[in-house]
């Protein structure tokens, strides 16, 4: 017998229901749509007074002037790049991290899992400062490696993953002894596949992040040679002389088309990714 | 002790015999960094391209020019590069920042040179020069320069009955608002809190943004007062429609539809400007600053200035080619090309430029109001702070309709006390 | 058991024989030592990186806090100075207002929207998982994206939302422009981005709730709201603990959205400390007044945490339901 | 000296009590030997040690006369089944089975053909890839012995392996280990707080309480002879019947000719004789009980009898069914068990 939970919603009945559901759709779909129809535009309808909500013909060009005004490949490239290498690198250091913390009782242990417990609450707008100035002094300003090694761990995703390995029974790892099998075969062959949900997660949470990231990009690289989209799209926003919204609008399509097709795509495991982190 | 420093070291240079062999043997590669898209960016490849095909072939010397973003980004990259020790060898410079670059030892001074080549300082407008001179040294020669001035919408004047040439004085700005608004319902003037036109407005009542010696604010002066109740008044009888924030986007947006007549921009925008006029079916015309109590207008854009980090080779070289771009050829080419201001007497005197005044006067407006009410910009470093805290204040005046008097007061006793323009 | 086979494996079996290793003392020791500092390798990578990008950068900061320095010019020890034009600065004092305004109601109208809608949404039908997979997208995209949408949605002048209020006769607002209307509009637009995530996380913790609770409490002939706050609540109330603090972080952080959307906003009315700390460092070149800020910055989360984790970690409840 | 032996063996977590204290145990080879005992008897710790998955505080242990000090628990030649099986989830069943051979870098040729041969023996040839989750209780119970079988171990640990199936399966899995087990001939170490399956699968049993050994011996002579209260009780169902001597009235032990010291009395429910009071056999002393309960099995039937002195059981193979009522309860005196003060029987 499946309850049915709050008042409202018993006593309302389909219409209301339908009403609200109309009212989510429109909240939630209703920017997107606009932003669509604004790239379509030309710079006149753009300002056009009541602004209208179709356009007979679509003002394609305006994706040319985004292609003119950045070298939005080259930064499609250097977002890639930098968005996996940081993921490959927290690969590397978060699950050797996260087991060492959940199966091994060592002197400093809890002093060293406080420590990344408090840098996670640390944002990275704090330590930007004297980042910029340490890769200034190295040259490194404008180069992969200040937009990648800031971020080769992440203490959230260590946090996580300790309390996956924290929730194999004990009896698994016994079992596993007893077959005779070493630290690394326990890792490799018996644990990374049970904590697979997880880390698998960890990694969408970790993609969003870094390739959606506009602070660190902006602050860290002047020029284009390792700047990523989010940043070279801005730079639309200051093009000298005039509101080009339609262009800017368009540009704007072009960053958020990506995100969004591998959305479509693994939509259903995105949520179920992080329906699987809310139960923890 | 650090300035005298590098003046020792280049005399050292000048002193040495063959300052530079005709073709030396392996080419010298110099960077050339800019600021700002469309026209000024076409303008400075072109530029670069053209030295790299004459003067730098004979001289055998290669630019790149290479894209910085706005002056702040390009300020914030040259203390990075200067930080990191590889500055690129010639850069643009907002002439705001000259004097805090130049004392840090980032840009190095160009008298030994100018004395060397006998450059002939008097050439260039005498208001141009003014923020290329750091106690008594130079250390950057006018490049892009410009100034501000009222563009009109000729049409709109014409349908409200009005002289197209535009107001001279600010009594005639406020009947040309009036009858606009009643005539064609359309703003006399949209303004946005610009830091830079309100220099204008200043010296146009005798006065500056900050005292003569640069270490305290006139935000507070009875000349700054009456400017911001001058147009609060237009704005609260709906005249004139004031949009907060620097960026210039929302004022275009009223330009491109016609709302508003009136507006000010650098003439650096002026060929964008014309461009725009065209696609919209109006016509644009140009004049001077309204003048108060006389004309007077802030000169702007960039100089090119000699970084310090670079070998003597590189650093001849890199004067070559700020001589060469500052010349009166280069200066013509780059005056027609943007709108920037002619920057020397004798780019005026060119053909070419004759005809295109004849053609287009609108870009002789600039020109004329600079030679005679050209000033400088205040260059302590700490005007930068100064400038965000008038910016808020024109917001809270104008947008936001906060009482004049205690903003104002408000503002200088902040800057007061946060010293901002302090000594070092 | 099948005992054919039964019979068949009897002959084969031989009790196995396994080669004892002659234990070599110094091979038990070697493998001993090694066993010991395994934890220390694997942890190595991880705490190294902390080290280098985190911990070394707030030390310098905490140390340049003391010096007014403008990154190329030489650096003066003022001690305390900083600190001290920070309290006496009046814009300092909006900024901290600012930052916790934003704060306070970005997380309280998310979290109680995220309540409400993930009640709505809990059941798996066809067209919740369509509506959860619109609210999520949101927070999938960048916020450079979102910044723009909404700025030119919210243009006082051509923006739909001034046209919409305008359709239904209301007059249009200057939602950006306005000193007084501009941070609610920044908490629209936060609210907008991340009430996504913190639908999915409160509707999968609610699914984690055994069904027989509500069973056990339609028997009792409990009313629905009644059962929300006194089964969903409780049985939710560690996701929702996690996902309030790491909301506050997430605000307390903003940055993106203020440099995109408002630049600090109209008289300094959007300004929030860390931008504010990025204005100081990178523009007005004040980078010794700038570290002061983070340093503040840093006690706040600190002490907000800490406070966070204190108030409300006991009444928190812990373990299973079935 | 082969089998298992433990010698002064002693276990205490942390600093507290220890749970185990001194403990002498001998494990006969190839024997089906049971700890069984009540939760918290320390029987699960003594198997964990035996497998080198928990450290002895004090003493040794033996496995075939090799110390087992300091060796892993995967060079000891034991296998483990789990109460919770212990399968990995993420692998097949092959690949449960084969990872322990894989470890021990048995060749694949051979490898091939022991799983083969032990996935016959438990009759999952048909589940061979499936995962854990995909199985029932009954399946996964067989995967965790099969995985324990094909390393062909000297002896397999059981701890409480049974306690999640349901009864049916129970009783039919415990035929096919005392089947197994007299095949392979390997020493079996079976731990479980269940006595039927003590008393059904033991070959030997050693009654644990408190970490102590009460008594050990074959499942008949812990039946049958008792050496104290505590295993009498603890074996057989429903447990012995005792009675507190006063209870039987002042001078009881004179009366009823008992040897010296007895505190109390037991006997057997199926010993129990129910009478109306008339034509008492010759040697059974019997007094009153009011029926309260009836228990009716099939071939057997339970009776509860509450009288003077305690509930009393009976237990009737056969015959016709009693009616609820007064009766008359006893037993004879050669089926008497007599306990002193300690419970320690007096023989």
């Amino acid at each position: 017998m499946r309850v049915q939970m709050p008042a409202f919603r018993r006593a309302s009945g389909g219409a209301c229901r339908t009403a609200v559901n109309f009212l989510i759709f429109a909240v939630f779909f209703i920017p997107f749509y606009w932003m669509f129809l604004t790239a379509i535009k030309n710079l006149g309808q753009t300002l056009q007074t009541p602004p209208t909500f179709w356009v007979a013909r679509a003002h394609w060009e305006n994706f040319n002037r985004v292609f003119e005004a950045i070298p939005f490949f080259s930064m499609l490239k250097n977002n890639a790049i930098m968005t996996f290498g940081i993921m490959i690198c927290q690969f590397f250091t978060v699950i050797p991290a996260a087991y060492a913390f959940a199966r091994f009782k060592f002197k400093g242990g809890g002093f060293l899992f406080g420590l990344t417990l408090a840098t996670m609450m640390i944002p990275a707008q704090l330590v930007f400062l004297p980042l910029f100035l340490m890769f200034s002094k190295m040259g490194m300003v404008n180069s992969y490696a200040s937009l990648i090694l800031p971020w080769a761990t992440s203490p959230f995703a260590i946090f996580m993953l300790r309390q996956a390995f924290k929730q194999v029974p004990q009896e698994l790892i016994e079992a596993a002894k007893l077959d005779n099998a070493n630290e690394w075969k326990i890792i490799f062959k018996l644990m990374l596949p049970i904590a697979r949900p997880t880390i698998i997660t960890l990694g969408l949470i970790t993609f969003i992040l870094n390739w959606n990231d506009y602070f660190w990009p902006f602050v860290l690289t002047t020029d284009n040679t390792v700047r990523t989209l989010p940043v070279g799209i801005t730079s639309l926003n200051i093009v000298d002389g005039g509101v080009k919204y339609h262009i800017l609008m368009a540009g704007n399509l072009l960053l958020v088309a990506p995100v969004l097709v591998v959305f479509l795509f693994a939509q259903k495991q995105i949520i179920k990714a992080f329906t699987y982190m809310g139960g923890k | 002790m650090k300035k005298a420093f590098v003046l020792l070291a280049l005399l050292a240079v000048i002193a040495s015999p063959a300052v530079l062999p005709a073709a030396a043997a392996a080419p010298v590669d110099l960077t050339f960094w800019y600021s700002w898209t469309d026209k000024i960016q076409e303008n400075n490849i072109n530029l670069a391209k053209m030295f790299n095909e004459t003067r730098g072939k004979e001289l055998g010397i290669r630019v790149t020019a290479e894209y910085q973003g706005t002056y702040d980004e390009l300020h914030q990259k040259l203390q990075a590069a200067y930080v990191a020790g590889k500055t690129p060898s010639v850069t643009v410079m907002e002439i705001a920042s000259v004097r805090r670059f130049a004392e840090s030892g980032v840009i190095m001074p160009l008298s030994p040179y100018i004395e060397r080549d006998k450059i002939d300082m008097d050439d260039f407008f005498k208001g141009l020069l003014i923020n290329c001179n750091v106690g008594g040294t130079w250390y950057g020669l006018p490049y892009l320069r410009s100034t501000p001035i009222l563009y009109m919408n000729a049409t709109l004047l014409k349908r409200a009955g009005l002289d197209p040439s535009g107001p001279k004085t600010w009594d005639e700005l406020a009947e040309y608002c009036k009858a606009i608004k009643e005539k064609t319902g359309a703003y006399g003037i949209t303004l946005n809190s610009d830091i830079w036109i309100f220099e204008a407005f200043m010296l146009e009542n005798g006065a500056t943004t900050l005292t003569p010696d640069e270490s305290k604010s006139n935000i507070n002066s009875p000349e700054s007062r009456h400017v911001f109740a001058f147009f609060k008044d237009l704005v609260d009888k709906g005249y004139v429609r004031c949009v907060a924030g620097e960026d210039y986007g929302k004022v275009f947006a009223d330009i491109m539809n016609q709302k508003t007549a009136m507006f000010f921009d650098s003439t650096a925008d002026l060929t964008y400007n014309l461009e725009l006029a065209r696609e919209n079916g109006y016509e644009i015309n140009t004049c001077f600053i309204p003048s108060k109590k006389t004309y007077g207008v802030p000169t702007g854009g960039c100089n090119l200035v000699l970084t310090s980090r670079q070998t003597d080779r590189e650093r001849d070289a890199a004067w070559e080619f700020i001589k060469w771009m500052t010349d009166s050829k280069q200066a013509a080419y780059a005056h027609s090309y943007t709108g920037y201001v002619a920057t020397r007497r004798s780019v005026v005197e060119l053909p070419e430029i004759r005809t295109l005044y004849k053609e287009t006067p609108q870009f002789k407006v600039a020109l004329d109001q600079l030679e005679q009410y050209g000033h400088g910009r205040p260059m302590n470093p700490g005007y930068a702070q100064v400038m965000v805290e008038w910016t808020a204040a024109m917001d809270a005046i104008w947008s936001n309709g906060a009482d004049i008097g205690s903003t104002l007061s408000a503002a200088d006793a902040k800057i007061t006390r946060m010293n901002m323009l302090g000594a070092k | 058991m099948g005992n054919r086979e039964m019979e068949k494996a009897m002959d084969a079996y031989v009790p196995l024989e396994l080669p004892m290793p002659k234990a070599v003392a110094i091979q038990k020791l070697l493998r001993r030592a090694a066993r010991a500092a395994t934890p220390y390798i694997m942890v190595a990578p991880a705490i190294l990186t902390l080290c280098v990008f985190v911990v070394y950068p707030i030390l310098y900061m905490v140390w340049l806090s003391a010096y007014r320095w403008d990154m190329i010019g030489p650096m003066v020890y003022v001690g305390f100075g900083n600190f001290a034009e920070l309290f006496s600065n009046p814009d300092f004092y909006l900024v901290m207002g600012n930052t916790f305004k934003f704060m306070f109601l970005t997380v309280s109208v998310s979290i109680v929207l995220a309540l409400l809608l993930a009640v709505y949404l809990k059941a798996n039908t066809r067209v919740n998982a369509l509506l959860r997979s619109f609210i999520f997208v949101p927070y999938v995209i960048s916020m450079v994206s979102v910044a723009f949408i909404w700025a030119w949605l919210m243009n006082s002048e051509y923006g739909l939302l001034n046209f919409m209020l305008g359709k239904a006769g209301m007059s249009g607002v200057r939602w950006l422009e306005d000193a007084g209307v501009a941070m609610y509009s920044m908490i629209i637009v936060a609210v907008w981005k991340g009430l996504g995530y913190n639908v999915i996380i409160l509707v999968s913790a609610m699914h984690a709730i055994p069904n027989q609770l509500y069973e056990a409490a339609a028997l009792d002939n409990t009313r629905p709201l009644r059962a929300f706050f006194r089964i969903t609540l409780p049985m939710i109330s560690p996701t929702l603990f996690f996902l309030t603090l790491m909301n506050i972080i997430a605000a307390f952080k903003v940055f993106d959205q203020v440099a995109l959307m408002t630049g600090g906003g109209p008289v300094n009315a959007t300004n929030t400390l860390v931008f504010d700390i990025y204005q100081f460092g990178f523009k007005f070149y004040q980078l010794g007044y700038a570290s002061a800020q983070g340093v503040l910055l840093m006690l706040l989360i600190a002490v907000c945490t800490a406070a966070y984790f204190g108030a409300l970690s006991r009444r928190v409840h812990y373990g299973g339901g079935a | 000296m082969t089998g298992i032996e433990l010698r002064g063996v002693e276990k205490a977590y942390g600093g507290n009590q220890p749970v185990i204290e001194n403990l002498d145990l001998q494990i006969e080879e190839g024997s089906f030997t049971v700890l069984l005992g009540p939760s918290g008897c320390g029987k699960s710790t003594i198997l964990r040690m035996i497998a080198g998955l928990e450290k002895e505080t004090a003493g040794e242990i033996f496995i075939n006369g090799e110390d087992m000090r300091g060796t892993s628990p995967g060079a000891r030649g034991i296998a483990m089944v789990f109460q919770n099986y212990a399968l990995y989830p993420t692998m097949t069943v092959k690949e449960n089975i084969e990872f322990g051979l894989k470890n021990i870098k048995v060749p694949k040729a051979e490898r091939e053909a022991r799983v083969d041969e032990v996935v016959r023996m438990v009759g999952l040839t048909e589940y061979i890839n499936r995962k854990p989750q995909y199985l029932s209780g009954g399946q996964r119970q067989r995967v965790a012995l099969a995985r324990a079988i094909v390393k062909k171990p000297r002896v397999f640990l059981m701890d409480e392996p049974l306690s999640n199936l349901d009864a049916k399966l129970r009783a039919q899995i415990r035929t096919d280990l005392i089947e197994l087990h007299r095949k392979l001939g390997a020493t079996f170490v079976y731990v479980t707080h269940d006595q039927v399956e003590a008393m059904s699968m033991g070959t030997d049993i050693v009654l644990l309480e408190g970490g102590k050994i009460r008594q050990q011996g074959t499942p008949q002579s812990i039946y049958s002879a008792p050496r104290n209260l505590f295993t009498a009780q603890f074996i057989g169902a429903p447990p012995m019947n005792v009675i507190k001597a006063e209870d039987l009235g002042p001078g009881a032990v004179s009366i009823y000719k008992l040897p010296r010291g007895t505190a109390s009395l037991g006997f057997r429910p199926e010993h129990t004789v129910i009478g109306d009071g008339t034509g008492v056999p010759k040697g059974v002393d019997l007094f009153r009980g009011e029926l309260v309960a009836r228990e009716i099995l099939g071939d057997h039937a339970i009776y509860k009898f509450k009288t003077d002195l305690g509930i009393v059981h009976a237990k009737v193979m056969s015959g016709s069914i009693v009616e609820y009522g007064e009766w008359f309860v006893g037993a004879e005196r050669k089926y008497l068990y007599c306990f002193d003060e300690k419970g320690d029987a007096i023989i």
